[in-house]
């Protein structure tokens, strides 16, 4: 599963994307966040008020419910100021 | 009706937009625009960044534009959205509705507007004129209320 | 600010007119703009008569423009109203406003658009395709209540 | 006292503007449309559906109950259809 970061987020993770393997049981939007939080103080950092973090599956925006079956790029970001 | 969606970097010509929605036809009453500029917020900022997510970002202009296009009896629609280092005074976004009354024209420019400030996936960090890096912009629960009211039959 | 208002016979051009709101300032953040055209009705008119009250036209327009620069923060508003024979495709009426942030420029020049229909003395008469005089074009009382929505506070 | 007239109200009167020195008692807006309206068929035939003239004088809107007191020019028009 590719991971895509932006802004804030991005510079806090470290890196603009990566590829990773969830372990199973990693089945929503919400779960694959709390396990991003586990693997380092760069992540845990950039998903400390996850209520402010948005999140898109393959472009979509999705809920922290959402569920990853079948996503190939998973996108997480701060609330959007463009416009 | 077919929206003209456009991401880009480079700066855009409101008054081509326009005229290319209307010219040579006889059906269109109104063509209502908005352009949304840079601000040097009083001399504080040298410049605007708005980094964007490429492929989202020209998907989720064009979904909230046919959006538009479903709601309101449209006859034309652009929407131009820049990304890269914007200089105050230049043009970050244009939305340009057409239609055969008004009220279409000016709903939809609004509602396009609305979503973009709160569903495109842009973000803006500021530049001050000292030459430091500033913030990223904070998101405004304004914005969010201003979209919210959209989600109401109109 | 003082809103630039004009009743005239001869077109006008809205890039150069919205140029000029934002043209050289760095504190402008949004230009609304609407655009009001000649329809041909499906080819049933050949032209759209404006016949106004000279003097009147331009001093409740000025009015009009007043208020809106009273109610919202804006930096620049452009009122332009033809009057004379206007064939299908030609403009008829612009208003352009300019500000900080977009809600202002957006409910300014939805809110002249709301009032010029229904308080500017202009009356419209039709020029049909087949050369014979039409009729005057009736108010419509939607017009009426887009506007007197804006009586209450906003 | 100037009158103008304006749109099919004018085509109605037949004329675009006269001077008229509407008699003593005539005070307000309605009681010069019902003078008016004694003045012969264009006038009748104009101002036959009160409800819809609009007035105006001095060049500001005015409603039937408005006092014509110090006015100079009185306009009479149908609801306007500009923008």
């Amino acid at each position: 599963m590719k991971l895509v970061y932006f802004a804030w987020v991005r510079e806090r993770v470290g890196r603009a994307e990566e590829h990773v393997e969830p372990p199973a049981g990693i089945g929503t939007v919400a779960e694959l966040v709390a396990w991003l939080k586990s693997r380092g103080e760069g992540y845990a950092h950039a998903f400390e008020n996850e209520r402010v973090i948005r999140a898109a599956i393959d472009h979509v925006h999705a809920r922290p419910d959402a569920s990853l079956q079948g996503a190939r790029e998973v996108a997480f970001f701060p609330p959007m100021t463009g416009g | 009706m077919n929206p003209a969606v456009r991401i880009q970097s480079e700066d855009f010509d409101p008054a081509a937009e326009m005229d290319a929605l209307a010219s040579g036809r006889t059906d269109i009453g109104a063509v209502a625009s908005f352009v949304g500029l840079c601000r040097d917020e009083e001399g504080r900022l040298s410049a605007l960044e708005l980094e964007h997510y490429p492929g989202m970002a020209e998907a989720e202009v064009a979904r909230v534009a046919g959006e538009a296009a479903r709601r309101w009896p449209l006859l034309g629609l652009t929407v131009i959205h820049r990304y890269g280092l914007i200089r105050p005074g230049e043009r970050i976004v244009l939305v340009a509705a057409a239609s055969s009354h008004r009220q279409p024209a000016l709903a939809a420019t609004e509602f396009l507007m609305d979503y973009l400030k709160t569903r495109a996936p842009f973000w803006k960090r500021e530049h001050l004129a000292t030459g430091e890096l500033g913030a990223w912009v904070a998101a405004k629960e304004a914005d969010d209320a201003a979209a919210s009211r959209w989600a109401a039959p109109v």
